[in-house]
């Protein structure tokens, strides 16, 4: 298996993500440079938090005309692999359309860092097949604009086809619509959330609940 | 080559909440704006532009808009433009 | 105008205008005089505090690197150093405060970066009037997303630091930021300049017209001043600075670099003047190289720019297409602006043309030292207190029912204090989490603690300081700015073992202020020594004071502690019932300088700090007075804590400071 | 009274660097707009104010744009009123 963890100028966690997969989950990792187009043999493609292009304008407006987002879509359309966006990644996705709906700015806008308690909706997904429906779990945010906003007729869809993997429990930190905090697409291969599960994959930072989000990701392609 | 100063206004859709619209409409009646409404907070792109006609730099920035200015799910754009 | 008033324009007092003449041998031109002018200001030559500055212990058997550099360095575990200083942008802060604090943020992370380091902390000092003035209310709200938003888009997880809310603050906040790398001992570089020939290359951003004259307006009153002088203020990009770090990082992997130095306050006018001085040679810099940002700068304007987001690099002759191929990678400006040369002058050229050559020497060390004697006030102590008690004051003992039975309102009142209540509303808006690393975090205990990957040891951080103390007596409380941080940092079971500060003071042109500033620094070292602690680098701020107000004497200290064994940390919460609860050290029930007497006993608003009462400045009765630390308790203490550390007897651990021990 | 819909523009000043403004220029060419120049990125700030003429509405929002919406520090604004 090989993934890659894409670097944007201004990514912040890609080394964090690229420590998760090589060191502690053993998985060829590479970090492939934003210019990349040629993206055939990768089985997982991770784009991590950060501020790619200083998310001037909007997060991820500009990183969304990137090289290897281009490339991206085709990836995805051949069904060549799997693709998790992160924080900075998620927007990109939604800015790219490969994910539904947008992120705009949090609700009590201000920039958001703590750890929240997220409810798995859906646990037969690569991301989430290690955990059980309904499972409660934590995971750090941060982010300045994580509030998930789509029109009717799409969370209409996310609903029917259970596109909807974590929400928000408890408290709603950025006004998100029905507490979205992550979904995937119709295809089942694109995955975008805004909590960071690379931020609390070990026991000596947290509980460790976000090393089994990433842990099925490998399993499914591994399968 | 004509030369225009384009300005291109996005703003959140009218039915997305804007927590900063509240927030500024708060202040403004503080400070004594009393009779304000409606208030909604968005953003300025501003730039110069060469191109042939006018016609053809607004067909040219109403794309870019569309595309990347503004994000169609939450915001909606207008174009002015001025010319030199 | 004349030249003298010209100069006086530029902050330069007659005197020092006289011994430029004298070293020239000649009347310095225009251009001449702005780099005279940037390099001899405070900020830059630590002209008013250098004498005094050199009691601090800098010497210790980790000390790589002390006081002179970007930054210090302390030698860690298997190879590993850390480096970490702390810088002040309190002036540009007060004149517009989101990208004050922003480009302070900036400023420090490339310090730690031109050693070589990657960063992987951030703490910020802040100290703002009282929260019920809606001017202070601003100056938090800007100065709090600035830093946010500089140290969120940079990646580097802002861990921890304090805020008071004081009178004292009100015309003029204090934003210090510290920060702190890590890198192996081979990567170690330094400020210098060197190799008749070798290029010196101008990478980061482009050069604007961005506060021009940063540098002297920090020496300058801020009296009314900030509404008609605009200067251009100073905007950070921390999306470029990001781009700076990865750059700069690859660059020092290479072993062409000779050595590099960020450009702060005085920009091109001080910074290769600096690395020359330390080289032992001279610099000769072509102005039509630099890129600009602006249409027709003129030379002097591009000398003093202090644009954010630049760097200067040292580098082999031959090598320098690698490093302008690498800064390019990453979308930055990378020119050749000129060169090492044997003739120890700065000799700055345009259009074939030398339009200014100044002695190194001269630039770089030879501001003299301006003659201004420390006078203590009217007698041995300072001024009076700002509380009026009779007799020394036993906590609750003395105050009738107020004592008894209040114990749970006070402790409320308390806790509503700004200065004692949760900041948790500041620090969620700082990334503390990024980078993965932050094992202690903001909020959860005296100092934060960081990991390193693959290693055993771990690093705790710590800033912080309470000017109060040192209003009422600057000896004292520079013996508690240090043991504070000494205590913050064995509460989570680290060793401390390296110090930095930023001293923030009001003018040093009145004698009191520099009578308070040789006490605390006095206070400090008598502290350090003891505890056997070096500092390796810092940042003195004068000038922090208005036509109505003068700050209180704020020493700051950062300091940084080595915990050998991560899994022997030290959480502060209790633990477990029934665990036994002790309390160390010496108890004397004195509330001098303390949040209960400002919060409980509310007495007239602080008077101006050495304010005059009847002709001789009077001692306080006692209520304010400091009971003095035991230092060789202090060495005891500290070490009896690290033996128990060793021993895995601690559950957990926490400093009894501000709200004394109800709060605690 | 009369109702007008306000406009105030805020952008930075000229001379001050703008970090964004030139982020979006450099993707608005890298979108084919080549003949861009000078784009700078501001603030929109939109509401529906009833005052009894123009001239005292206009006044009146000038006042607390200089105070509050901009910061004249570092900003520059520009106020338009369109009569409903």
């Amino acid at each position: 298996m090989r993934a890659a963890v894409v670097v944007f100028p201004g990514s912040n966690c890609d080394l964090d993500t690229h420590y998760v997969l090589k060191d502690l989950l053993r998985i060829e990792t590479e970090l492939l440079w934003y210019r990349e187009t040629d993206l055939k043999d990768y089985d997982l493609i991770v784009l991590p938090g950060g501020f790619a292009y200083g998310d001037y304008l909007r997060a991820g407006a500009i990183a969304r005309f990137a090289p290897v987002v281009q490339a991206l879509v085709e990836y995805v359309e051949r069904g060549r692999g799997l693709v998790l966006g992160i924080c900075n990644g998620f927007q990109i996705l939604t800015e790219a359309g490969l994910l539904p709906g947008a992120l705009a700015p949090n609700l009590g806008r201000k920039f958001l860092c703590k750890t929240v308690k997220l409810r798995v909706e859906n646990a037969y997904t690569p991301l989430t097949r290690l955990c059980r429906e309904g499972e409660l779990i934590e995971l750090p945010i941060a982010h300045g604009e994580g509030r998930y906003v789509a029109p009717p007729e799409t969370l209409a869809k996310l609903k029917s086809n259970r596109q909807i993997l974590f929400t928000y429990h408890g408290e709603n930190p950025n006004g998100s619509l029905e507490s979205i905090a992550g979904i995937m697409d119709e295809t089942g291969t694109v995955f975008g959330m805004m909590p960071h599960p690379e931020r609390n994959c070990e026991r000596l930072l947290g509980t460790g609940d976000g090393l089994k989000l990433l842990q099925g990701m490998v399993e499914e392609v591994l399968a | 080559m004509k030369e225009f100063v384009v300005r291109v206004l996005v703003e959140p859709k009218p039915e997305l909440l804007d927590p900063q619209g509240q927030a500024v409409e708060r202040a403004l009646k503080e400070l004594g704006l009393t009779t304000v409404s409606q208030t909604r907070v968005g953003k300025l792109i501003k730039f110069k532009l060469k191109a042939v006609s006018a016609q053809h730099a607004r067909e040219r920035v109403t794309e870019i808009a569309q595309k990347f200015l503004a994000n169609p799910v939450i915001e909606r754009y207008s174009v002015e433009l001025e010319e030199l | 105008m004349t030249k003298l008033e010209l100069a006086q324009q530029h902050g330069l007092s007659p005197r020092e205008y006289e011994t430029i003449c004298a070293l020239l041998g000649r009347e310095p031109n225009e251009l001449e005089l702005g780099l005279f002018s940037l390099n001899w200001s405070e900020h830059c030559s630590y002209k008013s505090s250098k004498r005094f500055l050199k009691r601090l212990p800098t010497t210790g058997r980790r000390v790589l690197q002390g006081p002179g550099e970007n930054a210090g360095v302390l030698e860690l575990e298997n190879d590993w150093c850390v480096v970490f200083k702390v810088e002040s942008h309190n002036h540009p802060s007060a004149v517009e405060p989101f990208h004050g604090a922003a480009t302070g943020v900036g400023g420090i992370i490339r310090d730690i970066l031109s050693m070589g380091a990657r960063p992987i902390a951030l703490l910020d000092s802040l100290r703002f009037g009282e929260l019920s003035n809606p001017k202070a209310r601003n100056l938090l709200e800007g100065v709090v997303a600035g830093i946010a938003h500089y140290g969120n888009c940079i990646g580097v997880p802002t861990v921890g630091g304090d805020v008071y809310f004081e009178d004292a603050y009100t015309d003029n906040c204090l934003v210090n930021a510290m920060c702190v790398g890590l890198l192996k001992r081979s990567d170690l570089k330094r400020a210098v300049a060197q190799g008749v020939g070798n290029k010196i290359i101008l990478v980061g951003a482009r050069t604007g017209r961005d506060g021009i004259h940063g540098a002297t307006f920090a020496s300058e009153d801020l009296i009314g001043e900030a509404e008609e002088k605009r200067p251009n203020v100073q905007v950070g990009d921390p999306f470029t600075g990001k781009l700076l770090i990865e750059a700069t990082l690859e660059a020092c992997r290479q072993p062409e670099l000779i050595g590099l130095q960020d450009l702060g306050a005085g920009g091109l006018s001080t910074a290769p003047p600096e690395m020359a001085a330390r080289g032992g040679v001279g610099i000769v810099i072509d102005i039509e190289e630099i890129p600009l940002r602006a249409e027709k700068m003129t030379p002097y304007e591009i000398l003093l720019s202090e644009s954010q987001e630049r760097m200067v690099l040292c580098v082999r002759q031959g090598a320098e297409q690698k490093f302008l191929r690498i800064y390019r990678k990453w979308g930055l400006e990378a020119e050749v602006i000129g060169e090492v040369i044997a003739e120890k002058v700065y000799r700055i050229r345009h259009e074939g043309r030398t339009i200014a050559e100044v002695p190194i020497s001269a630039l770089v060390g030879g501001a003299p030292e301006p003659e201004l004697a420390p006078l203590p006030p009217g007698n041995p102590h300072p001024a009076p207190s700002p509380w009026k008690g009779e007799g020394s004051e036993r906590f609750g003992a003395r105050s009738g029912g107020e004592g008894r039975g209040g114990g749970l309102k006070q402790l409320i009142q308390l806790l509503r204090s700004p200065t004692i209540g949760s900041k948790r509303w500041i620090y969620q808006q700082y990334d503390h989490t990024v980078q993965t690393n932050t094992v202690i975090g903001p909020g959860a205990h005296d100092a934060a603690l960081l990991r390193v990957k693959g290693e055993r040891f771990a690093l705790a951080v710590t800033m912080g300081g309470n000017g109060r103390y040192c209003q009422l007596d600057p000896y004292e409380g520079g013996v508690r700015a240090v043991c504070e941080g000494v205590h913050n940092i064995v509460s989570v079971g680290a060793e401390p073992i390296g110090i930095t500060d930023c001293l923030n003071f009001a003018n040093p042109t009145d004698p009191q202020v520099l009578w308070s500033f040789e006490r605390v620094i006095a206070g400090m070292a008598e502290a350090a020594k003891a505890l056997e602690l070096p500092f390796v680098s810092g940042n003195v701020s004068f000038y922090n004071q208005s036509e109505t107000r003068r700050i209180y004497p704020t020493p700051v200290v950062g300091m940084v502690g080595l915990l050998k064994d991560i899994e022997q940390r030290v959480p502060m919460g209790f633990q477990r019932e029934g665990d036994r609860i002790y309390l160390v050290g010496k108890l004397s029930g004195r509330v001098g300088g303390s949040e209960y007497l400002r919060v409980l006993r509310p007495s007239p608003p602080t008077p101006l700090p050495f304010e005059r009462e009847k002709g001789a400045v009077r001692r306080g009765e006692g209520l304010d007075e400091l009971e003095p630390t035991d230092l060789e308790l202090e060495r005891r203490l500290l070490g009896a804590m690290l033996a128990l550390v060793q021993r895995r007897l601690l559950r957990s651990a926490h400093d009894v400071s501000e709200g004394g021990l109800l709060v605690a």
